[in-house]
């Protein structure tokens, strides 16, 4: 597995192949596409975040110290996001990802290439990431 | 099937009366379908909001110096313009609000107070925006009173035969909008107004969208009470206007205290100012009011017979396009075009209706997609938003053309 | 006595940023002394509005497409803009409305329906604006609440000694001004503040006049509520803030409803948005409320010290010709003269309020003359009506001196 | 005592001589300042013109078929300018008072030279004097 720098560093690379819009959002549709099965059962008011404006929930487990998300959206543009975050951070120890800036999403410009309510949304659905972390590091 | 280009040099005049129109988004020409939201503003409505400012800005009404009195002419005349547009039997019928929302929630408030009690009804329909329900909702809620609401059918229409049936004793007011921003059916109005005040029932119209697409002459239709925003027909921001009938706003009380909604304000008891002045409290919208005079120049400029025939038959163009392919589902079908204006909310097999807008965006065209503050109405039909196009008098047949185009593009990336 | 002129440039510079006061009355200078009605707006506020009108005017929050994102960030960072303006805690409690007198009816109403039963009661003092008078008699009215009222002393100081004696466990709210708009007085809102809090009582601050002349610290004067109108300090009309307290804003219910101040709409039940949307509803002022950002510049440039300066000698060159003139009566009489701002109401033995403005008037300065929204506070002195001047940073020692002249010659045109 | 038609004309030919507001304002003054004493105890809530921004009170008399007004206003150009108008119109018949266009308020730009809201207590007290005249017709 990689560490959470390099993989990071390869969403990173990924993204800045494309130039275009049109080609980023392709990308993201993919790991949209891509992301594994979400239980209907788990979608749960709980799991739901609040302030995305389609609908975006997020569960996860607890195994050996470290957190394995999994999540889902009707969007699917929204689904490749919530797919690259936790391609990135699932897997992590709880403090490796409390710890973590998240700067690298501005890295990537997809905080520009989505609107603030959209990007409300990925800010929503990295502060309930981080929620997750603190509430396991205890 | 073939549509005709009608008047492609009028419509390219409008445009260039809208500054805001000639923008590009990403690069891309901005294809602006989102007016049922907010429409664009003329270059007449920036230059009077501009005169106002640097002219006659001053506080009206109370003040005798030069500025105030002109400001107050500014002001008052556009009262007048407003009635001769709704065709208000008098001038103290038009009231100033900061918007539709703000209208509706005057009546909801003095309207409330003044006849509703506990076990008294209300009635409004399925298909209503937010801003035509939830003021009534939280008003039986004080006053434990009891919400009645008209289903519309699988197309869109009012079911006005349960609607004849929800009558009774203790209905006391009916809320119905127009022409419902999701569906862009026109209510039979008219009819609906009959129906209420055959059973004694005053009715509130939601013109919202009704006068930007239909117009109103109050007298004609005999609504009670017709609200409508300034944003969505062409004014400025912050600008709306309440019309109500002079025997029901005599006697309700007013909604907000201060300014010079008064006669005398004494502790031992205060007293009303008599019409329009008790409902219209606080500072009046003094630079952005006058505005609705050239924005009413404008909403009869595109009730012109050619601008209205190139319109619909872009609409016509659309509504062909959205109906005749499989993957769309179209909500609010007419059963002849003339009932539906140039608005439509659909869905997409597969595809979100998100999604689309973030794709359709990218490529300069600006739709809405979600909700669109009708909640019921998305739950009558069980989905969680619609993607929604809502076209004005300046937008053309070539836009359409590659509105459709992009759709398609965009489902192919998505489904 | 001498008055010196400090920093003429100065003052000629800021005028020349604001287009309105370069006109002429009946051929005059404009010389504009009716500032606490409305300000006049500076050429940056009118640039603002122009580019939000050509540029990202759409409707906000809820859309996905450029326009409506670009216009949801003018709109958000005018929320932080105030935020730190006024130093608020959160953004959370800044709550965009169209004015003042929205701001105190909107608390009137929620924390009314949300606290005030029968028997309660709620304090004003007797030098309120009637913004900050009849939404708490319309409260106290429909709640069989009881209004308690702070008198004034001769000069015009609130009798706080009395103030501090009103409470009892009943009294639920007092809503005070910082500066009233009749005696130029500055009250003394942080004692204010602690013995309503020393009573467990929460206070809402009329700071319509103060926000301009004062500024304010919400957290360090610690008030509940918070409320000013754009249009008296240099933005666009139809746009006002209200501060509050987010333990209050979090349990109070909505005042208007519609549009985006909800959760879920259902006919079963509604739920509301939480803090700031539940209580914006409806189309925001999406044109109008971003220029409170240049605004804030302006009203900070004006607070510069030598700006500050200047002003205050000319309010003091006013002061000591109004008192020193044995003909004319002010009211409003301040024991240190930083305690008044640069307003006067007076009354002019044998010459009635109305004749002086009127005569003003045609000599090129704009007054105000009458009760000026605040009945009882004449009633206390017993007088129909006060001739008011009151100015900004941009009027100069020669307008005062111009007007002193003119009022002179009015004056003996009348007794 | 003047026809109506020559009591107007009067008035028409003593404004013409001013060119300046001033002047004019100081006959409207001095016309103020002229009126007959009006009565304390008439000064009542029934005799106040409404509309007014200054306060306006207006009684009459009828005598021989003729109407008389009186009236004063604790403003002087107010009172100058209501005292212009009974002096044209007390005296009359009913009938007269009723039939005239009060058009010859217009001709001495008395309307221009002031205030919509002083404008509107013009209209108020020709509202009112007409109401008077029509109330004795009957
Ligand atoms: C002290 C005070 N309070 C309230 C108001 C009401 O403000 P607005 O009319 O802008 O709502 C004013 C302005 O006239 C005022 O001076
Ligand atoms: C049918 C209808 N009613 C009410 C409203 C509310 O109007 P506003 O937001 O301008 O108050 C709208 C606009 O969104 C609408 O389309």
């Amino acid at each position: 597995m990689k560490t959470l720098e390099e993989a990071k560093q390869a969403v990173i690379d990924d993204f800045s192949m494309y130039d275009e819009w049109l080609d980023k959002y392709e990308y993201l549709i993919e790991l949209g596409k891509n992301l594994e099965p979400f239980p209907e059962a788990s979608k749960t008011d709980d799991n739901l975040i609040k302030g995305c404006q389609s609908r975006v929930w997020l569960d996860y487990k607890v195994e050996n110290g470290r957190i394995y998300f999994s999540a889902d959206s009707d969007a699917i543009i929204t689904k490749g996001i919530i797919s690259l975050l936790i391609g990135v951070y699932s897997g992590r120890t709880p403090q490796e990802i409390a710890h973590d800036d998240f700067g690298f999403i501005n890295e990537i410009g997809l905080k520009e290439n989505l609107s603030p309510t959209r990007a409300n949304g990925l800010v929503s659905m990295i502060d309930t990431i981080k929620a997750v972390a603190l509430e396991n590091c205890k | 099937m073939k549509f005709e280009i009608l008047l492609k040099m009028n419509v390219e005049d409008i445009r260039a009366l809208f500054p805001a129109l000639s923008q590009k988004v990403y690069g891309k020409p901005l294809v602006y379908f989102d007016n049922a939201a907010t429409a664009q503003r003329p270059q007449s409505v920036i230059d009077a909001w501009e005169r106002l400012v640097k002219g006659p800005n001053a506080n009206i009404h109370r003040a005798v110096h030069h500025l105030a009195v002109e400001a107050t002419d500014e002001y008052e005349s556009t009262r007048d313009e407003v009635q001769k547009f709704i065709n208000a039997g008098s001038r103290e019928e038009v009231i100033f609000t900061s918007g539709t929302t703000a209208s509706i929630n005057l009546v909801a408030f003095s309207f409330g107070e003044t006849y509703i009690h506990e076990g008294d009804e209300i009635i409004v329909s399925e298909s209503e925006h937010h801003s035509n329900i939830v003021p009534w909702q939280m008003l039986c809620q004080r006053k434990k009173a009891v919400l009645k609401v008209i289903p519309v059918d699988e197309d869109g229409y009012l079911k006005l035969d349960e609607f004849r049936n929800m009558f009774t004793a203790r209905t006391k007011l009916v809320a119905v909008t127009q022409i419902s921003n999701v569906l862009g059916l026109i209510n039979p109005i008219k009819e609906i107004v009959n129906i209420c005040h055959s059973n004694n029932c005053p009715i509130l119209t939601d013109g919202a969208q009704g006068i930007v697409h239909e117009g109103i002459d109050v007298q004609d239709i005999d609504c009670d009470f017709y609200a409508f925003s300034g944003h969505k027909i062409y004014a400025a921001s912050g600008t709306g206007v309440l019309y109500g009938k002079k025997r029901w706003l005599e006697e309700m009380l007013p909604w907000q205290g201060g300014g010079e909604m008064i006669d005398h304000v004494r502790f031992s008891g205060t007293t009303y100012a008599s019409l329009p002045e008790k409902f219209e409290a606080g500072t009046q919208n003094i630079n952005a009011t006058p505005t609705l005079k050239p924005a009413i120049e404008m909403a009869r400029m595109m009730k012109d017979k050619d601008v209205q025939a190139y319109q619909n038959s872009v609409r016509d163009y659309l509504l062909h396009e959205l109906t005749a392919d499989g993957r769309i589902q179209l909500f609010g079908v007419p059963h002849g075009t003339d009932e539906k204006i140039s608005l439509f909310s659909f869905a997409v097999q597969g595809a979100h209706h998100e999604d689309l807008a973030l794709i359709l965006d990218k490529m300069g065209i600006a739709t809405r997609s979600g909700q669109m503050c009708a909640e019921p109405i998305m739950d009558r039909y069980g989905v969680t938003g619609m993607l929604r196009i809502s076209l004005a008098p300046y937008n053309t047949m070539e836009e359409a053309e590659y509105f459709i185009k992009s759709l398609n593009k965009a489902i192919s990336m998505l489904v």
